[in-house]
């Protein structure tokens, strides 16, 4: 039985139409599962994010206990000594340390060392020394309380102190209250006077050094080797070796830093100098990777066009292929450089997991970096710190945030179709 | 000196020659009218200033090196240095503060001793400073008269400065070559030290994992078998994360590419971008507390006793969110360079958009894709946090993933970073669990690139 | 450049209390910069404290164990030569379980028999407390505990688990016939699920035997203190874990920690010397660092800590294991 | 232009075909990218079995119609279609429309040569392949082989179909993708000047090609070639600034225009 | 083929030009890509000042062996020149050749139209401004309106000169980039199917240009058109199977081809 061309195409078209409806079905369901997953990541990072900030909004907040303090005439010292060098020390020699615990007392009831935090005197003396008039009156402190007396506010702890605090509360004498502080102090052992500026501060320091260092080399690279590089075995070695280096485990490039840079630089334990070289090497692969495929979706055509009119290959390249190909690139850095951010174990082999209670000075002062930072506090022992911990991923979030925000400005301003 | 000057020194110097190499490009052109330069003007510029630049930057490196061994011996000479203790660290320190004060860093000494040695310190350092500086100068207008000699109309400048490029470049990829050299340096020798104590078969090819670092006496090699670590982290970070990040990434970047409005792309790529930032602690946090509970529960309930709260696929699972970003981009930027004209040709003959995607995009842009989903494994592989937090830290070599199990690189943060000492060999055994880590995807890379390479489809 | 600030390193169960330290010196002397203390582990700092005298090295290593033998052969190699040891106080290893849990009583044998891979070198089967001890309740035997990198688990294993093995005389024979078999009879941890190594977060233990109210959890007796009203000590031998029973041992779980300082640092680091005091300051009954959850040494001890603090005896090589 | 070239040029056999049946047509056509107006009130009809040619100026639009005819303007984001279009009397742009099966129906042939990145045999088989339209091997080959002899590409090729597309010279990357887009036999076969990367001997053979297929399906072709339209086509379209400026026999377009710049064009005197 | 009308298409005006000086010569080139040889001993004498063709059936190598006039071959990896060629008598693989100052010299314009995705001004000043041919900005001016101008393009584009270059139509794209071309004032320029993307106006009008500058350049086209080749050349090559069946007055080979092949081939009876 022969088919004659008609009816061939007859059956042909018949089987297309009956697969029709399966293949629209198909296309929808395809459609559906692309909306799905990006649902589904959506869902998890606003969960995510829930979750994180409202626990982190806690942690913005610290127990401060209320009471006036006459400072008019209870101490030996008149304004002219604060103008002069140390005044803090003055303050501590004319006793005010002293007269905020009498205060204490008188306000709070004999226990009141166990409800104003340590040091909280200081706060006293800083307000002081930024206007002596105090010196004349009476001030109305609000000084941050002790960690026990936090945490009963919280709910937790001894019964007795839980008591206190509600008693203490209803008076309006314990509030919580935003805590300024948090955003320009470092990193302490009370949960109450702990602050987060040290730890970013660190990690601004180290993600500039790393992204110094690992976009040029990255780019450069990246050009190198799909622009010049001769196909050959050498060329081979370093392609493998990069794709390789994307690949590590992040804690072998601690041991490198380890066993190289602070072979090199010994003195720079803990610096964000060596944490964001450390970083850079990390980074650097993931750079080239993202920047080789988006150097190779230039199309040849725009290399011809340029290389026709007698540019040269330095030309070429830097004329046409890396604007063209700059979108991509700062894609692949932006993910290597959140990657980078959020980093913990390479920078634990090079000191960085380290207590600085001062925001580092410089690129070679010891430091921490957020992740750290975060890492250290979700280990404190005081419960204070659950609440901080948040805080401070709250902080390192919106570092991310801020800078994706710039390379995605970055790309988008870059971007070229052709 | 600080290196700072003389950085800002050689820069300056070599922007001077770059002005004064243009214009002389420039005066070439004017005095003759219609010839052409070989190179542009800007051309000879960069010429001058590399050689004033590269020369003057090689010297004050090598001065910053050199000098304060000149200072130091320069200063031992003074009478006052008969003072100082003995060599040593004291005598080190005391040096040291002389010299902070004498370059103004310190405002006084913590040791008397080391007062008598400001004013030389001071004088000395005056001296060679100056030699310094003299010198760096000198090297520059040496290097910069050398080029500026050499500029000629037909002067091949853009070429020599276009091989500076080239060797640049060059560099700039070696950098991963070193870095690899690096790696296998820091980690050998400890690995050879490791392996003199456990013999490397124990450890390959050993099923029971359990070193301990607080034990003396000579160690059983019977502990020291990491095919549960090896095994752990394949099924924790390259099946499950990946059963998980492959089709969650790949459709999200699908659907941002294909589907999605322009404005909705331009919000969600951003945004599924931070899954990756958020900090692994969150992660872990997530995993252990909500995540491997209801795994648990959720596998009791359908007849698995054997399920515990630690879990591989908890880990795996939340691991698999974190990478979606890592798939995702990566493919979304190579499906988006696939060009038009393949979607186009793909819509014409009939194909649904599903069709074209699958069978005309996704080939097309298969390497990048490939790229995305190594960097997603290897994140993957390297991560700890959850691993410890929710898939805890037991070496089971089992299949069944409701069980607890760790993987290589947690146990060589651990080790690391806990209390057993340097020299026993379960502290070792990080270095060695490294250097097979490193040596593994070694030559996973080697044998993908030669994959990849034949499979390779170009098109334009 | 020589440093102007003081520079620690060591275990992460010290870290808290020398991070108290440091702010507390950094509040008394503020001329001084605050020092910089580091949590690397016992092991890795004993590495970079003994690898060197200088600036690029560390002044002080904090140990939640004593300096090995090796470990000081190291550092004479590398020229670090006078070092000082002084113990600064205790750390308990407690047993816990959530509030509401059964509350079961133990004795060192018991958890060795629970926990021990090879009870006496016979493989473990026990599966419920029950099975190890008729006494006990019938609920499956799951611990949370620290991994074996930890000090709190070489604690666990020298003062509660070789201490339950030896309660055998057949087994405290073996101790002084094969050593290394002892060790390991005694000290090997049980790796089939009943016993879950669960990683340096102590307060990922408390909260997972919060949500469980039938396991139990081992982990630094500061933990225990600060978690009160969530999760409450077990007993041992009939005695609860309080900072009096740790301190006079009769809860056996107290393991000493100590901080090691390069003498020849002291006269070169601005601040080295106030450090150590300040350490003597806040070690007592009412110190700053019983708040924070330190148990407080005996008093002979700390009498003795506090004539090293003043004298700075150089450490005897020969009395290390 | 040689005007009279032209005219010797158009086939004689152009009968009086204005009673050919419409297989699509097109009243009130506007097209815009966003605000610009590229096509501007266009009312056509394309007859069924017979050869339609589009020509005029460079950026006239003809490309911009040619792809409204089979919904390919779909994905340019900026372009909306105003007006209907009629495939067999049924409304290419009524909701509910399958576009799938129009493009089925209606197939396209584009200006640059777009082979997949596939071997030659895999760009052939594609259609059939996604349509379903077969389930064997065997027949599968016989319409690859068929397709590409069609084509005129099967002599070239045929040792080396597992070859990438891409390997091919310019011209026989475009005669690849037509052989691709007669796999799935369509009834409407529009062309983007096909022709425009052959040489004379492959135009030829499409040329030879397009007068077979007319027979079955209704074509059209976008040429620059004035000679190409006369050569080929039954019926001539006239573009010029986005509009139709007449439409008729391609006899009469070239041997008597009615509008005077139809005349000037086709003269070579327009511009 | 209509071989009557492509003769009388040829220029009347085709003197003996054989006394014309040379400017480019090959010397028995073959060029190879990997194993397969794609130009096999091609010798040809490029004239200064005439226009000449390179035609011959698709996949010929005329474009292999134009891209090896300015070395645009080297961007093949796998591409490689056999043979010598020489610019004004100098060998142009000599090592120590400058191949940017050669491509100065020897411009090129592509079958597909290629316009840098930067607006049209920078698309023809990129060329100036790389080779330094000017350092103000009102000449650079001056020299973007002639190039545009001369391309047939400046009616078109010149209120839009900093529009992407990437937005015209693909007509408009092509006469952008021989506009760029000419930018930089080459000696000799090499074109590679410049009109195939063109309708009938443009064409003429680039035709026009490749007459009004071929006073002054050697021009080398490669073209599908016979007509085009009779229009615009003064010397034809046709090329096949990789080597040069005949070369000689474009005159000549139309009216009277030496060769059976060149005449089966221009009146469309080859293939
Ligand atoms: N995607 C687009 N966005 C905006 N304008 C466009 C787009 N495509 C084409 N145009 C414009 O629409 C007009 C018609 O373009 P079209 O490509 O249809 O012309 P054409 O007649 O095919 O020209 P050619 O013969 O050069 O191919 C032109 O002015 C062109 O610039
Ligand atoms: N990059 C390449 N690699 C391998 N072979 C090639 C390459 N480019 C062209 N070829 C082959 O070399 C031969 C000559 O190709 P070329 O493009 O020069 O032909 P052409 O005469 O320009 O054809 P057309 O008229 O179709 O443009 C063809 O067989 C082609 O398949
Ligand atoms: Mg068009
Ligand atoms: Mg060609």
């Amino acid at each position: 039985m022969t088919e004659t061309l008609s009816d061939v195409q007859a059956r042909r078209r018949a089987l297309m139409d009956k697969g029709l409806a399966r293949r629209r079905a198909a296309d929808k369901r395809f459609r559906w599962l692309g909306f799905a997953a990006v649902a589904f990541s959506a869902l998890m990072l606003a969960f995510l994010l829930i979750k994180m900030s409202s626990a982190g909004i806690a942690g913005f907040q610290r127990s401060e206990v209320r009471f006036d303090i006459p400072l008019a005439g209870a101490m030996q010292i008149d304004a002219k000594r604060l103008a002069q060098p140390d005044p803090m020390g003055g303050l501590e020699l004319a006793g005010l340390e002293k007269v905020v615990e009498s205060a204490a007392k008188n306000a709070l009831g004999p226990e009141a060392d166990d409800l104003v935090g340590q040091g909280a005197w200081r706060e006293v003396a800083t307000a002081i020394i930024e206007d002596p008039s105090l010196l004349g009156s009476t001030y109305k402190a609000s000084l941050p309380a002790s960690d026990d007396l936090a945490s009963a506010q919280r709910g937790e702890g001894e019964p007795a102190m839980q008591q206190l605090a509600r008693k203490l509360a209803s008076e309006g004498k314990l509030v919580r209250v935003f805590d300024k502080g948090f955003l320009s102090r470092s990193d302490a052992t009370s949960p109450q006077s702990v602050g987060i500026w040290g730890a970013l501060k660190g990690s601004i320091l180290t993600m500039f050094i790393t992204l110094v260092l690992a976009f040029p080399v990255g780019v450069l690279s990246a050009l190198y080797l799909e622009e010049y590089a001769p196909k050959n075995r050498w060329t081979e070695w370093i392609e493998i070796s990069i794709n390789n280096l994307a690949a590590v485990p992040s804690i072998i490039f601690g041991l490198l830093g380890l066993a190289v840079f602070l072979a090199l630089f010994p003195h720079y334990r803990s610096a964000p100098l060596i944490g964001g070289m450390t970083l850079a090497l990390m980074t650097m692969p993931v750079i080239v990777i993202s920047g080789r495929n988006a150097i190779k979706a230039v199309p040849p055509s725009i290399r011809d066009a340029a290389l026709a009119i007698g540019a040269s290959k330095v030309q070429v390249v830097f004329n046409h292929v890396l604007p063209l190909a700059l979108p991509g690139i700062l894609t692949g850095t932006i993910i290597g450089m959140a990657r980078a951010l959020g980093e913990t174990a390479p920078l634990l082999m090079i000191g960085m997991r380290a207590f600085v209670a001062s925001p580092p000075s410089g690129f070679t002062a010891p430091s921490s970096v957020l992740p750290v930072q975060i890492f250290l506090w979700s280990d404190e022992i005081d419960r204070g710190f659950v609440e901080r911990t948040s805080a401070a991923i709250v902080v390192l979030l919106v570092f991310l945030l801020l800078m994706n925000g710039l390379a995605i400005y970055l790309r988008n301003r870059f971007e070229k179709r052709w | 000196m600080s290196p700072a000057i003389l950085l800002l020194l050689a820069f300056g110097l070599s922007l001077f020659g770059w002005l004064a190499a243009r214009s002389r490009a420039w005066a070439f052109r004017k005095a003759a009218p219609g010839t052409r330069l070989h190179s542009l003007p800007n051309f000879h510029g960069w010429y001058v200033a590399l050689w004033i630049g590269v020369p003057a930057l090689l010297f004050a490196v090598l001065w910053n090196a050199i000098s304060p061994m000149l200072i130091t011996s320069h200063v031992m000479a003074d009478p006052a240095a008969s003072l100082l203790p003995g060599f040593g660290f004291e005598r080190e320190t005391m040096l040291a503060e002389a010299r902070a004060v004498a370059e103004g860093r310190a405002f006084g000494v913590f040791n008397e001793e080391a007062q008598g040695l400001v004013a030389p310190y001071r004088a000395a350092i005056t001296l060679y400073d100056s030699i310094g500086l003299v010198v760096t100068i000198l090297v520059a207008f040496a290097g910069g008269a050398f080029a500026f000699l050499r500029l000629k109309p037909d002067f091949t400048a853009r070429t020599r400065v276009e091989r500076a490029v080239m060797g640049l470049l060059l560099i700039a990829s070696l950098v991963a070559i070193l870095t690899t050299i690096g790696i296998i340096v820091s980690l050998v020798f400890e690995t050879v030290r490791f392996f003199g104590m456990v013999s490397p078969l124990d450890f390959l090819f050993g099923t029971h994992w359990s070193p301990d670092p607080m034990s003396s006496g000579t160690p059983d090699g019977a502990d020291y078998g990491a095919i549960p670590l090896f095994w752990g982290t394949i099924y924790i970070g390259a099946i499950i994360a990946m059963i998980v990040a492959i089709p969650l990434g790949l459709m999200s970047a699908i659907f941002l590419t294909q589907y999605a409005s322009n404005g909705v792309r331009k919000v969600m790529k951003p945004l599924l971008e931070i899954l990756a930032g958020v900090p692994t602690v969150v992660y872990g946090y997530f995993a252990a507390l909500t995540v491997a509970p209801m795994v648990r529960d959720a596998a009791q309930a359908i007849g698995i006793s054997s399920a515990s709260t630690e879990s591989a696929v908890a880990a795996g699972l939340v691991m698999g969110v974190m990478i979606i970003p890592f798939v995702s981009s990566m493919a979304d930027d190579s499906i988006a360079a696939v060009p038009q004209a393949m979607r186009d040709g793909s819509l014409a003959m009939g194909a649904t958009t599903s069709e074209t995607i699958r069978k005309v995009l996704i080939p097309a842009a298969l390497p990048g894709i490939v790229a995305g989903v190594m960097l997603a494994v290897s994140r993957a592989i390297g991560e700890t946090m959850i691993v410890v937090m929710a898939a805890g830290a037991s070496a089971n070599l089992t299949a069944n993933p409701f069980e607890s199990m760790t993987t290589v690189t947690f146990q060589i943060v651990a080790m690391l970073t806990g209390e057993g000492s340097f020299d026993h060999p379960a502290t070792l055994s990080a270095f060695a669990l490294g250097m097979v880590l490193f040596l593994v995807t070694l030559t996973l890379n080697f044998i993908a690139l030669r994959v990849v390479k034949r499979y390779r489809e170009a098109y334009e | 450049a020589t440093r102007d600030q003081v520079r620690a390193v060591g275990s992460s169960t010290v870290y808290p209390f020398a991070k108290a330290v440091a702010e507390s010196l950094a509040k008394s002397d503020p001329s001084l910069k605050s020092p910089i203390i580091e949590s690397t582990g016992t092991g890795a700092g004993m590495k970079l404290f003994c690898a060197g005298v200088g600036a690029q090295h560390p002044d002080i290593e904090n140990a939640s164990r004593r300096m090995k033998k090796s470990e000081f052969e190291d550092c004479q190699k590398n020229g670090v030569k006078d070092i000082v040891e002084i113990q600064v106080g205790l750390d308990g290893v407690a047993f816990a379980e959530a509030q509401g849990g059964p509350g079961i009583a133990l004795t060192p044998e018991d958890v060795y028999k629970a926990l021990a891979k090879n009870p006496y070198g016979k493989p473990n089967t026990a599966k419920t407390w029950k099975d190890v001890n008729p006494s006990l309740p019938d609920e499956p035997i799951l611990v949370y505990g620290p991994p074996s990198t930890s000090g709190t688990r070489d604690a666990l294993k020298e003062l509660i688990l070789t201490k339950g093995c030896d309660e055998n005389a057949e087994m405290k024979a073996l101790k002084d016939s094969d050593k290394d078999k002892h060790d390991k009879v005694c000290g090997e941890v049980r790796d089939d699920g009943a016993y879950v190594d669960a990683g340096e977060n102590d307060n990922l233990i408390v909260q997972k035997i919060e949500a469980n109210p039938k396991a139990i959890g081992i982990f630094g007796y500061s933990y225990l203190e600060e978690n009160k009203g969530r999760i409450k000590g077990l007993t041992m031998k009939g005695v609860e874990p309080t900072y009096a029973t740790i301190s006079d041992f009769s809860y056996p779980g107290a393991r000493p920690l100590y901080i090691y300082v390069k003498k020849a640092h002291l006269k070169a680091i601005p601040g080295l010397q106030a450090f150590v005091t300040e350490w003597s300051k806040l070690w007592g009954k009412d110190g700053a660092l019983a708040k924070l959850g330190m148990v407080v040494a005996p008093d002979d001890v700390l009498a003795g800590s506090a004539k090293a603090v003043n004298d700075l005896p150089v450490l005897d090589g020969s009395q290390l294991k | 232009m040689n005007a009279e070239a032209i005219q010797t040029a158009v086939k004689a056999d152009d009968k009086p075909y204005f009673d050919a049946p419409s297989k699509m047509s097109a009243k009130n056509v506007s097209v815009f990218y966003g605000e610009k107006r590229a096509i501007d009130d266009v009312s056509i009809e394309i007859p069924q079995r017979y050869v339609t040619a589009f020509i005029g100026p460079s950026g006239c639009g003809k490309s911009t119609f040619l792809r409204t005819l089979n919904r390919m303007n779909d994905t340019i984001a900026s372009a909306r279609v105003e007006g209907d279009i009629l495939l067999d009397g049924e409304d290419i742009y009524k909701s509910g429309m399958d576009v799938v099966q129009l493009r089925a129906r209606v197939g396209m042939v584009f200006q640059k040569p777009n082979p997949f990145p596939k071997s030659i045999y895999e760009n052939i088989a594609y259609g059939p392949k996604i349509h379903g339209i077969t389930g064997s091997k065997a027949e599968l080959d016989e319409i690859v082989e068929q397709s590409l002899r069609r084509a005129g590409l099967w002599d070239e090729v045929k040792d080396r179909l597992n070859d990438s597309g891409t390997a091919l010279s310019g011209g026989q990357q475009q005669r690849l993708c037509i052989a691709r887009a007669i796999a799935v036999d369509p009834e409407v076969i529009l062309m983007d000047e096909p022709c425009s990367a052959l040489d004379p001997i492959a135009t030829a053979r499409i040329e030879e090609l397009i007068d077979e297929l007319r027979g079955r399906y209704a074509i059209v072709i976008v040429t620059h070639s004035m000679q190409q339209a006369a050569r080929v086509s039954q019926r001539t379209a006239f573009f010029h600034l986005g509009k139709i400026v007449e439409y008729g026999k391609t006899s009469d377009i070239f041997t008597n225009p009615r509008e005077e710049r139809t005349k000037d064009y086709i003269t070579g005197r327009y511009g």
